[in-house]
């Protein structure tokens, strides 16, 4: 006698305790077991690239502190190198380092974000989150000491940095690199081999290597996955070819790779701040721009490994002072491509962990 | 380094393999015609040398006369990257073939193109508006969108 | 009647002393849930590097109090479809059962409400009642999420209450009775030496049953939203919380007279020693749920069927072989042996199980 | 779950949220205990020094959002613009501080207080009295080397959590 069940369609968010911002789930599910998952968007859209057609090259950058709202360095770093191979206008050696500094210290911070809420979904209750976010303050401390804000930097301009980093930044940077190993190693100890995130999160949500190159994933998503894929080694980008650092790849491409990918890319952005700290030469920080920049006619699609995937500014210009078209590829949106195919067949506790491995910015999805 | 492929280099060889296709290739990009783009695309993506298997980025852009839309395509085995363009023209309905049966990862982007310049890609599985609200009429991103 | 563990020099009767310890259960209950609720608060966000409640009173230990208040001053709504009777009804049948589990709780030699000669059979049963408490709460909410935290609520005590009654007469076999006091009076050694595979199945099984640390899935915020108090608030929400801290306090306390030798202890008074033990059982159970992740639901059956029960029948057969073959000498000899077979046991049956399934074709 | 590491694992992270026992939780209380921020800190309020302004309006110019209204008369005495109305939406205002980058007179800073929160959005609106630096509107050393300078130094969690491990 075969008992008749029908699925019935539950609405996970767009107000859920763990979708990371407003998103929805529409899923359909035969008990505890998802049939079928389609994601809603567009609850954060606040049109950002037709803002910026009315905004001048150098207006722009605060449109872009807001896209990633976690890792607003790299957004800034990111416009900044698309108009510069625009309008071909050099940077400084020093803008460069201080760059590189910028970029990889907000990788740590996105990444301990990501990390921190993919193990509390996993249900330890607020502990690693709370240590994570106590490290990010850290990092936040010495963003606010050189751009004065902790979320919406505008720190970075076309041709350089705004300002230069105060003498005070170098020796807490110093004592940062040197505690940090510390702290990921208490991460490592407090939940690397915990049996139970084992059970919950190897094999699950697995993202082969092939539908990963098909969906265009990338970032920590795609190198969880088994693919060697990292823009600043593919196609180095600023003075990403001077620093040497391995990419941390995955095996099998399931939550618990994300996880580990994203720890142990936090172990080289260290790596490469030691280094980029030694060779920080001396020199101004900013090449002459007018304020107004008029850019030839042209377009130009530059992009970085931003910490949540390959963030591509793609700008148009009618040497005008505003850009024509300003597009944003944006890592998390893509990166959701393949989420239904992640999910299906697993259970509603494993779709809030699968959700929370990705790590997305829904400023960034939705623009 | 991503070896940018020049678009003259790679012109040459879809002009004997689909001829009259390439409309005008520059330095670092490629301007197909929209009719035999999907046949183009397919080509690219699976002989062997070229082997663009990881696309990048789609952008639409409005030159007011026609729609340009750009593929950034790129290999991931031999590391170099294409710029393909099409041109739609026509401001009431444009469409274009969709390549999500070549890389799924098209499904969004073009979804989020159709939604905002309205550009509409045939033999795509579930064009839908993916930010605006069904109801909502206009296409924002297009150049003569006039708010109110 | 006679009341063997009552010292003959108590004044009154049976229904005076049954008066005051009704008093005394009620105030200790209430006051020590009070003083959980504040201090799991407290010992978590130490934990957690922050401070914790500190502005109510002195160290925040108003703060209970205000909770209390606040609650008391919320609306109680009652959904509209919901079944109004077994809505109203449910936190009673939930909180009743967990206060009357103390009445077999020995605070020091006499004083013990009732000296039941099946006080831990008592127990067991009562313990099983709130259960139903929490079920009619997921039904008469009329909600999905409470149906699937009470669903999830039953299934998991339907299966953990195995391990925990075999590792208790794993415990009953050493004392030789089921009565709480005799079991106290046999502890020269602590049962948590003789018995440490006993002790490790008690404690996962009754951390299950009132669904906290690992197993807390019934009100898995992450997963649906609160599980089976979902639609409630206002006083009916405080019982349901105080159930849950009772029931960690009632857990405590079994734990502290079965294994750790309840109020015995060298120089101290014994109560003192009892409620020693007892808030540091509960550091434990508020340690472990600061750290460990949540199990999944299939997980967490599995773990009872294949891991606990398996375990807790080779428990008891060693233990009933070594009381029959008891060496003439003294306990100690058994403490190593137990130890030795624990963590054996563990290894080995750790070694070729496999948890739970993941992905279910569909 | 496989006990592959046979419960170590679980109390390897047990080991460490008992440590953190002995360590000093990091929270500051904010009402009563304050940090100090940073000598470049963007405030949520602009400050404006009337002699120094020459209504050149670049600010108004470079402002991505637009806040900043000013209107300006040809006065000849002064051989300067003389500033009429000088208005500042700190309502709409993202405090990105490129118009304190784009003066070129230096006459507009960041605010230093970041307590500024209002309940109408009609106080909001800073006319010229209102922005004017006073003892409790102390200016920000963002985009003024000079004035971060005199400011106190920032306090860092790096000094302050002595987390032992």
């Amino acid at each position: 006698m075969v008992i008749k069940t029908e699925p019935f369609v539950v609405n996970i968010g767009p107000a859920h305790p763990s979708t990371h911002g407003v998103f929805r789930m529409r899923t359909t599910l035969d008990g505890e077991v998802i049939v079928d998952m389609e994601p809603v968007f567009g609850y954060l859209h606040r049109g950002i690239e037709k803002l910026a057609e009315e905004r001048t090259y150098t207006g722009c950058i605060p449109l872009t502190d807001r896209l990633d709202y976690l890792a607003s360095m790299s957004n800034n770093l990111a416009y900044c190198l698309a108009v510069e191979k625009l309008a071909g206008i050099p940077v400084p050696e020093r803008a460069e380092y201080i760059r590189v500094i910028m970029a990889e210290l907000q990788r740590i911070a996105s990444h301990l974000i990501a990390v921190g809420s993919f193990l509390n979904d996993c249900g330890a209750f607020m502990t690693p989150i709370l240590y994570m976010i106590r490290e990010r303050e850290k990092i936040l401390d010495l963003f606010e000491m050189v751009c004065g804000q902790r979320l919406t930097y505008n720190y970075m301009r076309v041709g350089g940095v705004s300002q230069d980093i105060p003498d005070e930044f170098l020796p807490a940077l110093d004592k940062f690199l040197k505690e940090m190993p510390g702290w990921i190693d208490e991460y490592d100890r407090l939940l690397k081999e915990n049996e139970i995130l084992l059970a919950r999160s190897k094999g699950v949500g697995i993202l082969p290597r092939e539908l990963a190159v098909n969906t265009s994933a990338s970032g920590p998503v795609f190198r969880a996955s088994g693919v060697k894929w990292d823009i600043r080694r593919a196609d180095p980008y600023s003075i990403y070819d001077r620093f040497e650092f391995d990419i941390p790849t995955g095996s099998v491409g399931d939550c618990y790779d994300r996880y580990r990918v994203r720890i142990e890319e936090m172990q080289q952005s260290l790596r490469i701040l030691k280094q980029a700290m030694e060779q920080l030469p001396k020199g101004e920080v900013r090449s002459d721009v007018p304020h107004l920049i008029r850019p030839p006619v042209g377009e130009a699609y530059g992009h970085i490994e931003a910490p949540k995937g390959e963030l591509g500014f793609y700008l148009v210009s009618d040497n005008s002072i505003a850009p024509y078209r300003f597009h944003v590829r944006a890592p998390t949106l893509i990166n959701l491509t393949a989420l239904r195919d992640m999910m299906v067949g697993w259970k509603v506790a494993d779709l809030i962990i699968i959700f929370g491995s990705i790590d997305i910015c829904m400023g960034e999805v939705d623009r | 380094m991503t070896v940018a492929l020049s678009g003259e280099e790679i012109a040459a060889r879809l002009e004997e393999k689909f001829p009259g296709s390439v409309v005008e290739s520059g330095a670092d990009s490629l301007l197909v015609k929209s009719g035999s783009w999907l046949e183009i695309a397919s080509y690219l993506k699976t002989t062997a040398g070229l082997d663009f298997d990881y696309l990048t980025a789609i952008t639409a852009v409005d030159y007011y006369d026609y729609f340009e839309v750009v593929y950034q395509l790129t290999s991931i085995k031999h590391n170099h990257s294409l710029v393909v363009k099409t041109r739609c023209y026509g401001r009431d309905n444009p469409t274009l073939p969709s390549v999500v049966s070549l890389w799924r990862g098209a499904d969004f982007q073009e979804r989020e193109i159709y939604d905002l310049m309205g550009i509409s890609f045939d033999g795509h599985p579930n064009l839908k508006r993916i930010v605006l609200w069904e109801g909502f009429e206009g296409h924002p991103l297009r150049k003569d969108y006039r708010r109110w | 009647m006679t009341m063997a563990a009552l010292p003959p020099d108590w004044p009154g009767g049976f229904w005076l002393h049954w008066g005051v310890f009704v008093v005394v259960i009620f105030v200790f209950v209430m006051a020590t849930i009070m003083g959980f609720i504040w201090f799991e608060r407290r010992a978590m966000a130490i934990m957690q590097a922050r401070l914790g409640p500190n502005r109510a009173g002195p160290f925040g230990v108003l703060q209970p109090v205000a909770d209390g208040i606040k609650v008391m001053l919320k609306e109680d709504i009652v959904p509209a479809k919901g079944d109004k009777v077994v809505h109203w009804l449910a936190p009673v049948v939930a909180f009743v059962p967990a206060l009357m589990i103390f009445a077999v709780v020995p605070f020091q030699g006499g004083a013990i409400l009732a000296d039941l000669n099946i006080g831990i059979l008592y127990i067991v049963a009562i313990s099983s009642v709130t259960t139903v408490g929490v079920f009619m709460a997921g039904w008469a909410s009329n909600n999905k999420y409470s149906l699937l935290g009470a669903m999830r609520q039953v299934a998991s005590v339907v299966s953990y209450e195995i391990p925990v009654v075999l590792s208790i007469v794993g415990v009953v076999l050493l004392a030789g009775s089921l009565s709480m006091q005799q079991i106290v009076m046999a502890q020269d050694i602590p049962f948590i030496l003789l018995q440490p595979l006993g002790f490790l199945l008690f404690f996962i099984g009754a951390l299950a049953e009132i669904n906290r640390a690992p197993f807390d899935l019934m009100e898995a915020d992450s997963e649906i939203v609160a599980g089976f108090h979902t639609e409630y608030s206002g006083m009916k929400f405080a019982l349901f919380y105080l159930v849950e801290y009772g029931e960690a306090l009632a857990i405590s306390a079994i734990v502290t007279t079965l294994f750790l030798g309840g109020w015995r202890g060298p120089l101290l008074l014994p109560w003192l020693w009892f409620l020693i033990k007892v808030i540091l059982v509960f550091f434990v159970i508020v340690w472990i749920r600061t750290t460990v992740p949540r199990i999944r639901i299939d997980q967490l059956m599995a773990l009872a069927w294949k891991f606990l029960f398996p375990l807790a029948l080779i428990n008891l057969i060693i233990t009933a072989v070594e009381i029959l073959v008891w060496p003439a000498g003294s306990l100690w000899v058994l403490v190593p042996i137990n130890i030795a077979v624990m963590i054996v046991l563990v290894l080995l049956w750790s070694r070729f199980f496999k948890l739970g399934w993941g992905k279910v074709e569909v | 779950m496989k006990f592959e590491r046979y419960g170590i694992g679980i109390a390897k992270g047990l080991s460490v949220t008992i440590r953190h026992l002995l360590r000093r939780p990091v929270t500051t209380q904010y009402p009563e205990q304050r940090l100090n921020t940073s000598r470049r800190i963007r405030g949520n309020e602009l400050i404006w020094d009337r002699e120094k302004c020459t209504g050149c309006a670049t600010c108004a110019k470079t402002c991505p959002q637009g806040v900043i209204h000013i209107v300006t008369s040809v006065s000849i005495e002064e051989n300067k613009y003389k500033v009429e109305k000088f208005e500042v939406d700190t309502g709409y205002c993202i405090f990105c501080g490129l118009c304190v980058e784009a003066c070129p007179y230096e006459a507009l800073f960041m605010g230093y207080a970041y307590e500024r929160a209002r309940y109408r959005r009609g106080e909001l609106v800073l006319a010229e009295e209102g922005l004017l630096a006073s003892d409790e509107r102390k200016p920000s050393g963002y985009a003024h080397p000079e004035i971060a300078a005199t400011l106190p130094k920032q306090t860092l969690l790096l000094d302050k959590d002595r987390g032992k491990r």
